[in-house]
């Protein structure tokens, strides 16, 4: 099989699993964990300085050949979304920037225009921009003509596990859209990510399901081989289910 | 002087803002910060000199979904 | 992480995925599929000789290390189950036996009792007998008692692709039983196979699924991703759903 | 539309809810939701005599005209099973018994096969059977043989409230017995009867989501009305599902 | 039970089903499904009189006590759906407008953003705005901010059949939004209606399931029945699952 | 006399089934009596003696799904 | 003299917006018009004549969910 | 003479069961033989001599799920 390349705007990807840096136990579990499961793209928040606590960098614990992808969680409208954009590439994180605005503190659901309007600004700064957003087609397509690189539609409310109750919606986009499609948010098992990739998403986003696991490592390893398992069985195309049963011995007796 | 800084009134030396950085036993590395709403590149710290009501935003990245 | 190892009667598995002969294409495909997904054992049934089309030896396709699993299938009663098995080892094949006892040929579902009266009679001869049935925890206790080596309760028709139809019923085995539990029949997808390990069953066996996919190899492989993917999310402990969200970023806002 | 009669060996039902009398708070809401829901068939149990406290009579708050369905709870095996019914045949009750024959005590799963061999007893002597068993199409058919007037498959364990979890056995009894299909035990919301009854099921008996809600009396109605506008939607025929949508108003644009 | 109402702006209703005129094999049906399911509000569309085939008035075939509910399809932006709105309004039709925006002719997925648009023009003249859109909280909330008197929030695609696949996105709605919440749109059976009404729903919109049924008179009654079933179950309070059984019989043995 | 009635033993005199069945102060509508092992009809409890060792249960409906 | 009906052009003799309508066979009820892009009352139909270039709506109610 | 292979009548020359075997161009390995409803070991087939009307059954492997 030719190699299987993932394109998100000048970025190439062999791995199709994302992960976050989000309630490790651990910051050192970061890189084991990245080690073990192989993801080529990981995201950061960016916070004020904590002068309290001296926090280390969470830079460190992230091998240079992982592509970092900030996101701008805290941002409650499109003005903060672009305003940490802007001091993320500052920072020398690159151009990639995940755009998270949230304004319901229960559900965490990302408000959809809020983040098209960011979409908008930061691709015309020359950002790769992924947004994160409820699935919906025609917002889906707006993000196309803003110059989105991907879209990240929610599988269920950040790290519920809850898996992939939005399922119907995403297979639209999937179907629908000519930028990636990565299921980002809700994912709690590797069945639920594999099924996402199954049905044609170009890669899933996954933090809190690996790090709350009981061993964030082992689990980060499972996550990486259920979406490769996914993909795989996408790309050998599975056969449709069948009512009834179809014989995989030969139907006849055995003496007959 | 006093200068404003993550949000809280601070009492500092005139110095430049990578000295600044400095005294409140940062490392530059990973680091951002906007001087009076501006993002300022690190290699121009040095020549940046605190002001009087100057305003200072020091931000660094953590650990996030 | 200590080796995992699946033992059933005197037998040890390191890969939890099991697979079959059934309906390849070309018979050529199957050491290419087992190579790629290291399965370690595959089914195979009997027949009379064909003398009309001189069929090759399916046995000849299946690499030496790989273990036989001979089935029942084409027995219609508890006899002729426990007259193929006495056949199947006087072949050379080992002791192991999957019992398949099939009266219904629209779904193909086995005889629950016959198959308990096969295996109580295999037993006690000495064969490693892992029953195919409905899955029936009454049933799956008195399988044990009879000297089953493991219960292989389906979860959909057989070559239905439907998937895990009866998975609570399976999860009560899985916690109830002593013995492993293989799920077997009706797996239509990685996705599928890997929730039945999540949920704790030992072993997946796929057949239809693999051979019948556009790509059977490449499919093969995914499966045993799927599988592995399942056991070490299983054994590294996913964290439970939670109705509403929780943060994977600080919830704070931006600069406060 | 003609009068939709269900005729369950000599008997005969207008309304396709049954109710059991288990776990009410008080007996004096047997009756009323019995009048709200119109149920003409309820379960009763047998048991010793308490002479320390002075139960009440149970039949006392079943109004004549609704027919008694005694259950064999408590039967551990077939022997057992057979003397309950006979008892219950004894105080006059009728011929009716819903066989019930548990052993496990976690799950109360039924025993399939005692069940069948307490059927084939009781049919010989002219009761008419309704055995609760785990949904097993090989089984039911052994149960027509053996002379049952109904199949009773479990959707969930009793009293779980689970729902149909067993839809897609059931849905097979439903398409392959000539006797009727009566989903019992596990359904714990008026959806899920009205879906056994979209599908195709003959009736459904509901106890534990009736009487342990917080108002029997009215969740008595709900259900009721569920059933019948389950049953009414199958005789009625519902479309298929379509994968893209088909528009309900005119596709045209408002001025073309 | 005191008398459980709905108001929707200054309109009551008593029957949670509401209706549409699509897609009837008959116009003569449709005052039949009304008298069959009692449904007090039903939908129209509205456009060019077509000279070629002397088509009759719709509102000929609904009874003067039924409310109408003019929608706007056909609108392509927020202009169109305003402009229909107020035409509708001026044919003497209410105030009340359901305001479609589709722009995806394969899905029929409405445009969230401008049915936002098009809420706030026509709330500030004074219509009773029933907006029909993807399940979005924040756009839910700005809705209700812009007045809209209800939020009409999609199962489906339009005529899939495919029941609530937004179920977790709409449990969201009904557990934040303080106006009604009408499920519309995508609902196939009267268990999923009913299913709908048990999480909370305020009332549901069918209309390909009732008008494409082979018996939409039927058809309609059954619908009618399973919305007031799931209504009851909402408020009669269903107990939550359990994993393992709870007895609905005593525990003890028939003898002990 | 000593007999068995609902596996416990009891004392009781010399009685008719259904006199002693009124001594428990039980209705005899709705209870079901096994007489040593046999089901005895209701019309008959009155022609039966109980006698020393007698084995008896007496059984009723109750709740059950 | 001509006039644009529902997007086509029309030959009509100068008339009444109402005896317009009934010239096309429709029956007033549960149609509405927009007149040159205004809606017009239909008690005002009988006072508004048709001028050349007029542009018509003409609307009716149909089945939609 | 008159044999019984496979549910088939069929007519052989005196033989033992290997040379049977190899007669109907079959290699043994893998085939599994009942000879007269007994199943026969692959090392005494040279030592097995056809009667007439035995009853051969040939079995092989084949694929199966």
């Amino acid at each position: 099989m030719v190699e299987d390349k993932l394109s998100i705007g000048n970025y190439t990807f062999t791995n199709r699993l994302f992960t976050g840096t989000g309630k490790f136990a651990s910051k050192s579990l970061i890189p084991e964990m990245l080690n073990a499961c192989g993801s080529q793209m990981i995201t950061v928040a960016l916070r004020r300085v904590d002068f309290a606590s001296k926090t280390e960098n969470i830079l460190d614990y992230i091998p240079k050949e992982v592509t970092l992808l900030p996101n701008t969680s805290g941002a409650r409208n499109e003005h903060e979304a672009v305003r940490i954009a802007r001091i993320a590439r500052e920072a020398g994180c690159g151009d990639l920037i995940k755009i998270e605005v949230i304004t319901d503190m229960k559900y965490l659901l990302p408000d959809n225009h809020a983040t098209l309007l960011a979409t908008e600004i930061l691709a015309k700064e020359g950002f790769t921009v992924l947004p994160y957003v409820s699935p919906d087609l025609p917002l889906a397509r707006r993000l196309e003509e803003a110059g989105a690189a991907a879209v990240m539609p929610l599988g269920a409310p950040i790290g519920s596990n809850r898996g992939l109750e939005t399922k119907a919606m995403i297979e639209i986009l999937i179907e629908n859209c000519q930028i990636p499609i990565i299921v980002d948010a809700g994912i709690g098992k590797p069945s639920q990510a594999s099924a996402a990739m199954e049905m044609g998403a170009d890669a899933v986003l996954v933090n809190t399901a690996i790090s709350s696991a009981e061993d964030p490592v082992t689990m980060g390893r499972a996550f990486s081989l259920a979406v490769e398992a996914g993909r795989m069985a996408y790309l050998a195309k599975m056969r449709e289910e069948t009512k009834t049963a179809v014989a995989s011995s030969p139907l006849t007796g055995f003496l007959s | 002087m006093k200068i404003n800084v993550n949000g809280k009134a601070e009492e500092t030396a005139p110095c430049s803002l990578l000295d600044f950085i400095h005294q409140k036993g940062l490392s530059p590395e990973g680091i951002v910060v906007e001087h009076n709403h501006n993002i300022v590149k690190r290699k121009t710290w040095q020549d940046i000199q605190l002001q009087e009501n100057d305003n200072l935003e020091l931000l660094s990245f953590v650990g996030g979904g």
